[in-house]
């Protein structure tokens, strides 16, 4: 009958045991609300105190990277939708674009238009789930719904575009296979309006919301250092006070003709991602704005041959997904399959930072932390 | 009507009782909860005298209000000094305490 | 109660059997109440989270806007088998939801719902109140640790720390009220409350009974606490703890603690509009159609419940709109924020009688 | 016999049941459930002894105050006693002599020593009665009551509380 009884810890892995005998251990996960998936982190506690975290990943492990390697280079494009699930155009985007630079294919410009307007509109899509279950895990279950349905249109704009909901399978190397419906201009820029209103509504549930704002600000700090020796990107790197964005430091495709914002945060505390991603929302819908507005005609499809089999060689290439830094590392040995296929998933890199976030938080602070980096498991454990 | 003396009888048992539990129980908290049965024995006594005492005019029922305060306060001490001991010696059973210094 | 053991007694019922039948009658009552206005109550909450969240909630159940799913949902946890856990204390974890439903139901006794009509009209009326709903945490820790599951302790835990707190500043800021009536009887407080006050008409607590609108929403604040609503719910906190203390609950016994909430929600709201606003006092619109004996009463206990049912309103709204506080923001607010503005109230309100006194 | 009579020996009966739960349990967690009920058995005698004001703050004090509290410090402080731990100590026999015998004696003194008045004295209200005695007759206890809980206030977070590394 003894509750509070240590858990027995896996071999090889050891927490250092505290002198005082009065902590516990928890394991938080795999099946929980708040851990966003299959994660399972093995808390220890004195009291509601967290002094150590060891996430726990690899329940969802898919064999991502090892299926890559036995199929060929169009195959691969409906597996990398899988892997962030929340954002699946950007997987598409980064791993089409890797064999693009292998082959040297150069995607016509309508093409470069159509992903970007489709890539924002999947962040605003991505951010969306995450401001709801922040919330939820914050306890306001409201903006959860409200957060669904503005989500609920953009992917029923991604219908109308790709005929898929979640796993689009859009992106083609050298282009996209077809054009936007007629209807989708009206519905994207009625979108657009819709949901540039809905944001101060957020603001007012959520960020003006005194409650939140004390369970947000000065928890969870990541130093500046320290999130750049984690190798954190996006949002969490950002929050931490580090202005650094793919879109505006290495501008892959058009990103150089739009203007936007790149918000970056001072404490590095939740409630700095949480601004961080905030006003993201807001700049994505000015970029799919101004794409509409500059859109060329033309093709859509570039020169690509029938038979896709890049010289050998090797490729990293890297886009700004809602998460951070996504990058597929791809070595060809001149065969129809990639020799070797890696995924450099964000998630993954800025969950291994939560360990020294949640030093000295409490068990509340830890669902907030740990939504504040906007885990997709379906990433992080490939 | 109850007499008055049965009243005091199950006041007695419910302090022998209480008396048993405090002098031959191993786990301090254990003990504390047996003090609080003396205490809620005497407790007993001092209404049942001041219901059937004439001359009492619920004098009984002040000194119960001040052994609830006092329990109160051994209660709290009584618990801080309880996890003190587990903090200074991993058990709380106080035989195995038996260290005038640490 | 006593009315009904006159009634009995005078139709040549003996006494004993006319107390224990009484007894027997008005517990019924009072359970098949708690019963069916606990489920109105869960289908009103679903409906009102969603109309909240741009949703319709139940729809399909019963007919019209799916009243009868709290009853489908009732009937399913009562056929669901009852889970008793291996490694379970099961002697406490079976006695812990009948500990809490009971000290739900005990503080029933004292809830005036229209003049004269309350189970029993104790002369502590508000400290009966106050020591029985005290009892309720008992039974949320008798539950937490017998399940043997480390989610149950913590949220017990947590419940403890909470309930020790918050009963403090809800005791204090009920005090200025009993000050200013002089006694602790339900009945009493409704009835110094009579009245108008200047152009309003009512001579609520609140209003000119005795101002006392930051006791009351010290009342309110705590008791929100008290019976762990949304933002102070961090006992069953569900994105932290899963569901606190009844995590390992299924079925008739889960059923048990999820009504006790319920019926814990309406009595703090009842003692709420008994204290501080009028009670059962309303324009009685009734009386000319059904009488001089009946129409008050019907007047009375429909004022009451609009009035309770108004704040029950109130609690839901604020656990669809808030985020929940974090354990030490829950200290904080109790001990360093509510305690000492119930303090100030109460200081306040004794000077105010004593000024009352001398002019 | 009467209701008065038939509650009496029931609430007496179950008092001293949960009484003995308390101090022969093997489990501590069960003990502490057991003075809860103990304890609110006390309050029913209280209530036959028209003593509601006093049995209301039994209620409040000693099951939502004292034993949460011994609840809570037994969470922080188990390993509970599992099966077959030896719960009482060496001196056992002895102290269950004394015990007896003082129950015996106190006992003998009960019924012998008291005339039981014949019929029962008339007895003001409750509440006002006593705080017009903690607030007259017996003003300096009262204050040295509040002194001593703020003592044992300030004392139980001292000593409660961890030393800062």
């Amino acid at each position: 009958m003894d509750a509070t009884a240590t858990t027995t810890l896996p071999q090889g892995i050891s927490f250092e045991r505290g002198e005082t005998g009065e902590e516990m251990y928890v394991n938080m996960g795999p099946q929980h609300p708040s851990t966003h998936g299959v994660l399972r982190l093995l808390l220890k506690l004195d009291g509601e105190l967290i002094k150590d975290c060891i996430p726990y990943i690899g329940y969802l492990h898919r064999c991502h990277e090892k299926i890559g390697e036995n199929r060929n280079y169009i195959q691969i494009i409906p597996y990398t939708d899988r892997l962030d699930y929340l954002a699946s155009m950007y997987n598409n985007w980064s791993y089409v674009k890797a064999v693009e630079m292998l082959m040297g294919i150069k995607p016509p410009e309508r093409a470069e238009y159509m992903r970007v307007i489709l890539g924002e509109l999947q962040r605003i899509a991505s951010h969306l789930i995450w401001m709801g279950t922040f919330g939820l895990d914050l306890g306001n279950f409201t903006i959860f719904m409200y957060c669904f349905r503005e989500r609920e249109m953009v992917l029923d704009l991604f219908e109308s575009v790709s005929g898929q909901r979640l796993n689009y399978a859009f992106f083609r190397i050298g282009g996209m296979p077809m054009d936007f419906p007629e209807t989708f201009y009206t519905d994207c820029v009625s979108f657009l309006e819709w949901y540039k209103a809905r944001l101060p509504e957020y603001d007012r549930l959520l960020t003006d919301n005194v409650i939140f704002q004390k369970r947000a600000q000065g928890i969870g700090s990541l130093s500046r250092e320290d999130a750049i020796s984690y190798a954190c990107s996006g949002p969490v790197l950002r929050g931490s006070g580090v202005r650094w964005d793919l879109r505006r430091n290495d501008p892959y495709g058009i990103y150089d003709r739009f203007e936007f914002k790149v918000p970056v945060g001072e404490r590095g505390d939740v409630w700095d991602r949480y601004m961080v991603r905030r006003i993201e929302m807001e700049e994505s819908a000015r970029i799919v704005e101004q794409a509409l507005a500059q859109m060329p005609s033309g093709d859509i499809m570039g020169k690509v041959p029938k038979t896709i089999k890049p010289a050998p060689g090797q490729v990293y290439s890297r886009v700004e997904s809602p998460r951070g830094e996504l990058g597929h590392y791809i070595v060809s040995d001149g065969t129809p399959n990639p020799y070797r296929y890696r995924v450099r998933s964000p998630a993954y890199v800025n969950l291994s930072a939560i360990a020294a976030m949640l030093k000295g938080c409490l068990l509340a602070d830890c669902v907030a932390v740990l939504g504040s980096i906007d885990i997709v498991l379906g990433e992080i454990d490939r | 009507m109850v007499p008055l003396s049965h009243y005091l009888v199950l006041s007695a048992i419910l302090f022998g009782i209480g008396l048993f539990g405090a002098l031959s129980r191993r786990h301090a908290i254990s003990i504390l909860m047996a003090i609080e049965v003396m205490f809620n024995a005497v407790n007993l006594s001092f209404i049942a005298f001041s219901r059937y005492l004439p001359q009492s005019q619920m004098q009984g029922h002040v000194f119960a209000v001040f052994v609830i305060a006092v329990a109160a306060a051994e209660a709290a001490i009584g618990l801080a000094i309880v996890l003190g001991l587990y903090r200074n010696f991993k058990t709380v059973n106080v035989d195995e305490i038996n260290l005038m210094k640490w | 109660m006593d009315f009904l053991i006159e009634k009995a007694t005078a139709l040549g019922v003996p006494t004993l059997l006319a107390q224990v039948g009484a007894m027997l009658a008005v517990c019924a009552v009072i359970i098949l109440y708690i019963s069916v206005a606990a489920m109105f109550m869960i289908w009103w909450e679903r409906k009102i989270s969603a109309h909240m969240q741009v949703r319709l909630g139940p729809m399909r159940v019963g007919g019209w806007h799916g009243w009868a799913q709290s009853i489908a949902d009732g009937v399913k946890l009562l056929l669901k088998e009852d889970i008793i856990p291996t490694q379970a204390d099961k002697l406490v974890f079976a006695l812990a939801p009948i500990v809490v439903f009971a000290t739900a139901l005990a503080t029933y006794v004292i809830v005036p719902f229209g003049p004269g009509l309350m189970v029993k009209d104790l002369n502590i009326g508000v400290l009966y109140y106050i020591s029985i709903s005290s009892l309720t945490v008992v039974g949320i820790i008798m539950a937490g640790w017998s399940s043997n599951n480390k989610y149950s302790v913590l949220g017990a835990m947590r419940s403890a720390a909470q309930a020790v707190s918050y009963e403090v500043p809800l005791v204090v800021s009920v005090l200025g009220v009993i000050m200013i009536v002089g006694s602790l009887n339900m009945q009493t407080i409704v009835e110094h409350q009579a009245g108008r006050w200047g152009p309003l008409p009512w001579n609520w607590m609140i209003f000119g009974g005795g101002l006392q609108v930051v006791g009351f929403l010290c009342y309110f604040t705590a008791a929100l606490a008290e019976c762990n609503r949304m933002p102070f719910d961090i006992p069953e906190a569900e994105s932290e703890l899963v569901a606190g203390f009844h995590v390992e609950y299924s079925g008739i016994r889960f059923s048990m603690f999820f009504l006790a909430e319920y019926a814990n929600m309406f009595v703090v709201a009842a003692i709420a509009v008994t204290m501080f606003l009028g009670g059962w006092r309303g324009p009685d619109f009734v009386s000319p159609l059904l009488g001089a004996t009946l129409g008050p009463k019907v007047a009375g206990v429909f004022w009451f419940l609009t009035k309770s049912y108004f704040l029950i309103f109130v609690m839901m709204w604020l656990r669809w709109t808030l985020a929940r506080l974090r354990v030490d923001q829950l200290m904080h607010l109790g001990w360093k924020v509510l305690l000492p503005i119930s303090f100030i109230n109460l200081g306040a309100t004794g000077l105010w009688l004593v000024l009352k006194d001398m002019r | 016999m009467s209701v008065e009579q038939g509650l009496f020996y029931f609430l007496a009966a179950f008092s001293v049941a949960l009484a003995l739960i308390v101090v022969l349990a093997q489990n501590i967690v069960r003990a502490a459930v057991a003075l809860i009920f103990s304890f609110c058995g006390l309050a029913g005698l209280y209530i036959l002894l028209d003593a509601e004001f006093l049995a209301a703050v039994q209620v409040l004090i000693y099951v939502g105050g004292i034993t949460i509290l011994l609840l809570f410090a037994i969470l922080l402080t188990s390993r509970i006693a599992g099966k077959g731990v030896r719960v009482l100590n060496e001196q056992k026999v002895v102290s269950g002599i004394v015990a007896v015998v003082l129950m015996v004696l106190l006992g003998l003194a009960a019924t012998r020593g008291f005339e039981a008045p014949a019929e029962l004295p008339k007895q003001p209200e409750n509440t006002p009665r006593i705080g017009t005695l903690l607030m007259t007759t017996y003003a300096l206890p009262f204050e040295a009551v509040s002194i001593l809980l703020l003592a044992g206030m300030v004392g139980a977070i001292f000593l409660a509380r961890k030393e800062e590394k």
